[in-house]
């Protein structure tokens, strides 16, 4: 499906944003400025845009650990998710959570949950709400080739499947769970074979051709929203680096990257915008350059931000005990 | 006088009154729906709200992830667990999701739900369903476990658990489901994280809750004929612990006996006796004894588990022996 | 496929000897005698004496909760089943298991675990071990319908599929979870649709034909052995009782335990046996009595054996430290 | 002098000897095979035994369950976890199967197997990649559960582990992991359920395990140079205690601080309280105190993660504060 042309340009720029943020990240990861793992998502934009571009602001949207640029698509001030990832006091979660659970309940992002495989019945829940308070919110979980091996996945779409829940499983195959292929984890040819086995429409698509995933996405949406049930979409994508920001990934075979690499998601969309002459070479050097003054500034605010105050580390165990420091 | 009923009763009253009033709250769980629940707690529930009440899946992780989700919704979601032993399967989703929700939104929302679970030993159910849990949680902050001992209590704390904006552990004694006390009609809550003085006494201080209690009270009658004084601390809420009234007992006794089911090792009454060592050492004039399951697994057979579970007597021993201290 | 004579007339009298078995622990257990829950299996004698029949002593076997009759026809003498359920220290376990936990690794019957799904994951070990002392044994497991929303049922799948490990799942769809029917549980109308999910072969057969369902088995036992993989067998039977002894079981339409009554497996069995005129009303008369003798000794032996001693719930919780008791 | 090796590479030394020694012996879990593991702990074992060495699907309920059945087939898995936060995950598997295999076997198998864990705080991973996993199990009999401090210990209790017939949690705390100290090439075990005096002293017995270990050493000769003797007590294994070692120790000086990490409530430091109260009570002299993590779960920030952590001078602190009582 041929997207509209504002629309193509408008999730072009999108990826190219997360693109650079994911970049800088890196960047700031591997010099030591920001603590803790990092899972980056460079290269696969596409799925991250186009799941995120076919919801609503009042979807819920469950990131995964790989999850920044899902994150900052949700609407964020993508100065709030850096200074999270920093570990600083403006960070969106006040520094407290950090790469791995930066989530605001206000864009509709929920957050990851550090645990594989957790996020994915904890979508049940918010989906169950939309039909509990009959409203029309769907609810989209991200989980990987790997977390698919957690028991909870099976429970899931077992019971999302039989009550017929709004939940739109986006299975983001990005061939290897840390350093296991999913072949040597998993028995089925394609992944999404399994969503079958729960009479669930079930699809394996390109994920990292934008246009598509908005396509499968959309109709996972109707769907949902006309209380059909859930949808898997097996996303077929590649991580460029390792598991982690440092990881050599010694374990991939020469020459994988480079071929994935021709299939970059930017790439891909950035051929058809030219080809369809939607903009010229200038117009998208221009969309670059507006996206470097976004990223410019979330470093800046992230680098200038403050530590959190120690007292900080004690608020909302409970919601009605305080805890006491040292 | 007033009315009498049944531990079951007075939950399954509970539940009824707290759904009259909040429309957010809901039920779900193994069989709660139209058979009632596999205890009948929840029995009537559903025919009254068809779409408030849900039968599951054996997916006790789906359950309870469920309940966060739609915790984060702004309902409140009361699952029961039938044994609360299967707390074990879905344990990740109790101390990494609900117990950690509301410290990861920055207390934008959190886990507000309820978790029913049957504890305890006693009906020759062996070891995958006697469990006592409350020690597999209490290291892990944002979880509260209720422990009711009577009707009284249990209608009054379930209340006040589903009314509490944290993920409650709510334990319910199989043994206690049938005994019989005085409940109120009317809705009451009784506050949580407040243990309550039983009995009170001057030579030693005995902490027990749920089936524990009831012992503790025997035994209690026991040891005043020979002369010696027991006061007697209900924890109601075992976690967080009310640190404040156990203090205030032990510090007027000065001996304390823990009658505790379970295994003795790491059980709560570690936390209840380490926590006076460190506060009120010096009021202590004996040992702290804990009266408590043999740690073994619960086993099949009638003479051993009533072996292994703890007993009035064992408390009477427990207590002659701190004040021949 | 038909059964050979002697083979039909021998699993003939399994069956007749478990639903006996069944009556008399039914009797006691109501009488008080027999303490615990008891899961009776009353109605699905085919299933449970088709797949033990079809296995070897030497094969692993994990009977489900509602498990007695394929405990027995694994081997063990009767007597030492009944006095496990009567609490006695004569017990194959020596009381300390009871109904649930009744196990004999000598007949390899693996025993059941208290949590539903949990023998689910525990098979895979057995099965592995096969595999890695590069013997021919196979593993086969029992679960009920119910059992199915279990997490571990994928996780346990996922791994035997990947590695072709020699397991069974013997799924027993007797329609019911304690009062929740399998539809109101699960998406699929054929259970068995699950196991395709993972490209295993999976069947929905008649389990209360005896002949089919040892026909399935050994086709499994056989792809087993070969190193072939996993089958599921979504074997329709049927709880003549409820979910434990003394459950009213309101739960069931009228009519509905009459019409699986006239699909009794016995008079399936019997029935077959005396159209090809392989016994008359009297030889089958004559195997009925013969079962009697065995259920009488079982019995006597359980109400005379003695209590165990307290000093056996002390013993073997760890392999190396001695427990104290009181 | 000896040869130096990390802690790491001990370990990874352990697992190496003990495949040599004893075919039964098989590692499996997530990434152990190929890659040599996600801390590079079970590098180069599968180049060597290619058939005994495997990586899993993110299935850790399956990872453990196949550990029980292999087991009562006499093999000896060694399931490696990550980290010990996905105990949770497949907590039933280790509390209910592994844990009463045996007993439900009457002794004629075991769970002879060995879960590795990375547990601990100090990396930047917030709450779900820091947890102390001890007090979920500390509860239920019939497991083990090891906790190394040095390089020398991880070998010697390790190979220990593997050659004990119980269900061992094997306890690697992420901070050691690059220390180095002094272990002997061949193979060796260090008993289990033997705790070990560090340091003798007279005033004030210190137990600290893992990484307190080191900071207690520290504490204790800021401690000297105010003349106060510290005794320092490594437990080595959490669970069973070695009691006698701890009773002999306070027995001697009559005061007491646990050094622990995670948070303080029914932390381990509650048991080995409790015990000591109930046992050696009248050799007490001062109150038993605790020096713990704060009871929040794991925040991501660096200031933030330091501030919850426990550290050598509250450990001073606590020890001046026993002795000025
Ligand atoms: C329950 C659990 N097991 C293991 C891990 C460790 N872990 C984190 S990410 C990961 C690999 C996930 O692979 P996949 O789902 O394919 O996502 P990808 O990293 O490829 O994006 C593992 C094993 C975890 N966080 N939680
Ligand atoms: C993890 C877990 N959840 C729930 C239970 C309680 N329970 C025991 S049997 C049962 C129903 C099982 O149904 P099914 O698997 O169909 O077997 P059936 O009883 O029909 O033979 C339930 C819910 C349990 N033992 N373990
Ligand atoms: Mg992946
Ligand atoms: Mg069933």
């Amino acid at each position: 499906m041929a997207l509209k042309k504002e629309r193509l340009l408008k999730v072009y720029q999108d990826m190219v944003l997360i693109r650079r943020f994911e970049e800088e990240v890196d960047r700031y990861a591997k010099n030591g400025t920001i603590p803790g793992f990092i899972h980056l998502s460079i290269g696969q934009e596409a799925s991250q845009a186009g799941v995120v571009d076919a919801l609503r602001k009042t979807d819920f949207k469950f990131p995964d650990h790989r999850g920044h640029g899902a994150i900052v698509l949700c609407g964020t001030d993508p100065k709030l998710v850096m200074a999270e990832l920093f570990a600083k006091s403006t960070g969106v979660n006040g520094g407290r959570g950090g790469s791995m659970h930066v989530n605001d309940l206000s864009v509709g992002n929920m957050g990851f949950n550090g645990i594989q495989g957790s996020t994915v019945v904890t979508c049940l829940g918010t989906a169950f709400a939309s039909v509990y308070k009959k409203n029309d919110a769907v609810s989209a979980v991200f989980l990987g080739d790997g977390t698919l091996g957690e028991g909870t996945c099976h429970e899931s779409m077992n019971m999302a499947a039989t009550w017929k829940l709004p939940i739109i499983y986006c299975l983001l195959n990005n061939q290897y769970a840390i350093s296991t292929h999913y072949t040597e984890a998993h028995p089925q040819k394609e992944l999404k074979t399994w969503g079958e086995g729960y009479e669930v429409p079930s699809f394996r698509i390109d994920g990292n051709d934008i246009e598509e995933v908005i396509e499968y996405t959309e109709a996972a949406v109707e769907r949902a929203r006309k209380g059909e049930g859930p949808t898997l979409l097996e996303l077929m994508t590649y991580r460029w680096q390792g598991h982690f920001s440092g990881d050599p990934a010694a374990y991939r075979p020469e020459g994988e990257l480079e071929a994935w690499q021709k299939k970059d998601p930017l790439i891909i969309a950035k051929a058809k915008i030219l080809d369809r002459g939607w903009a010229s070479e200038d117009d998208l050097t221009k969309i670059a350059e507006d996206v470097e003054v976004v990223i410019a500034e979330a470093i800046k605010f992230a680098l200038e931000s403050p530590s959190p105050e120690l007292a900080d580390a004690l608020t909302h165990v409970y919601a009605d005990i305080e805890v006491e420091g040292r | 006088m007033a009315r009498k009923i049944s531990f079951s009763k007075a939950i399954n009253e509970a539940l009824h009154q707290e759904m009259e009033r909040d429309e957010t709250v809901f039920i779900l769980g193994e069989d709660v729906a139209k058979m009632g629940g596999d205890f009948g707690i929840t029995m009537g529930i559903w025919s009254k709200w068809p779409d408030r009440a849900f039968d599951t899946a054996l997916s006790e992780s789906a359950i309870l992830g469920l309940s966060c989700g739609a915790s984060v919704c702004g309902l409140r979601p009361v699952a029961e667990l039938m044994f609360a032993d299967f707390i074990a399967v879905c344990f990740d989703q109790l101390v990494n999701n609900a117990a950690k929700l509301r410290y990861m939104y920055n207390g934008r929302a959190g886990a507000q739900m309820v978790v029913r679970a049957v504890t305890g030993g006693g009906i020759r159910c062996a070891y995958h369903h006697s469990a006592c849990v409350e020690p597999w949680l209490m290291n892990v902050p944002g979880l509260v476990i209720v422990a009711p001992a009577t009707p009284y209590e249990a209608k009054g704390l379930l209340v006040a658990s589903i009314r509490n904006n944290n993920p409650v552990v709510f334990l319910e004694h199989k043994l206690l489901y049938n005994t019989k006390g005085e409940v109120p009609e009317e809705i009451y809550e009784i506050p949580l994280y407040k243990a309550n003085v039983e009995e009170e006494g001057t030579d030693v201080t005995i902490v027990a809750a749920m089936t524990m209690l009831g012992m503790a009270k025997t035994a209690a009658q026991e040891l005043a004929k020979a002369g010696i004084s027991c006061e007697i601390v209900n924890p109601r809420t075992l976690f967080p612990l009310d640190k404040a009234t156990i203090i205030k007992s032990v510090a007027k006794t000065g001996r304390l006996v823990i009658a505790q089911e379970g295994p003795k090792v790491m059980g709560y009454g570690a936390e209840v006796s380490a926590m006076l060592a460190e506060e009120i050492f010096e009021y202590l004039k004996a040992p702290v004894k804990r009266v408590t399951s043999i740690d073994v697994p619960m086993p099949f057979a009638p003479v051993l588990e009533d072996y292994v579970l703890p007993n009035p007597s064992l408390i009477v021993d427990a207590v002659k022996a701190v004040m021949a201290f």
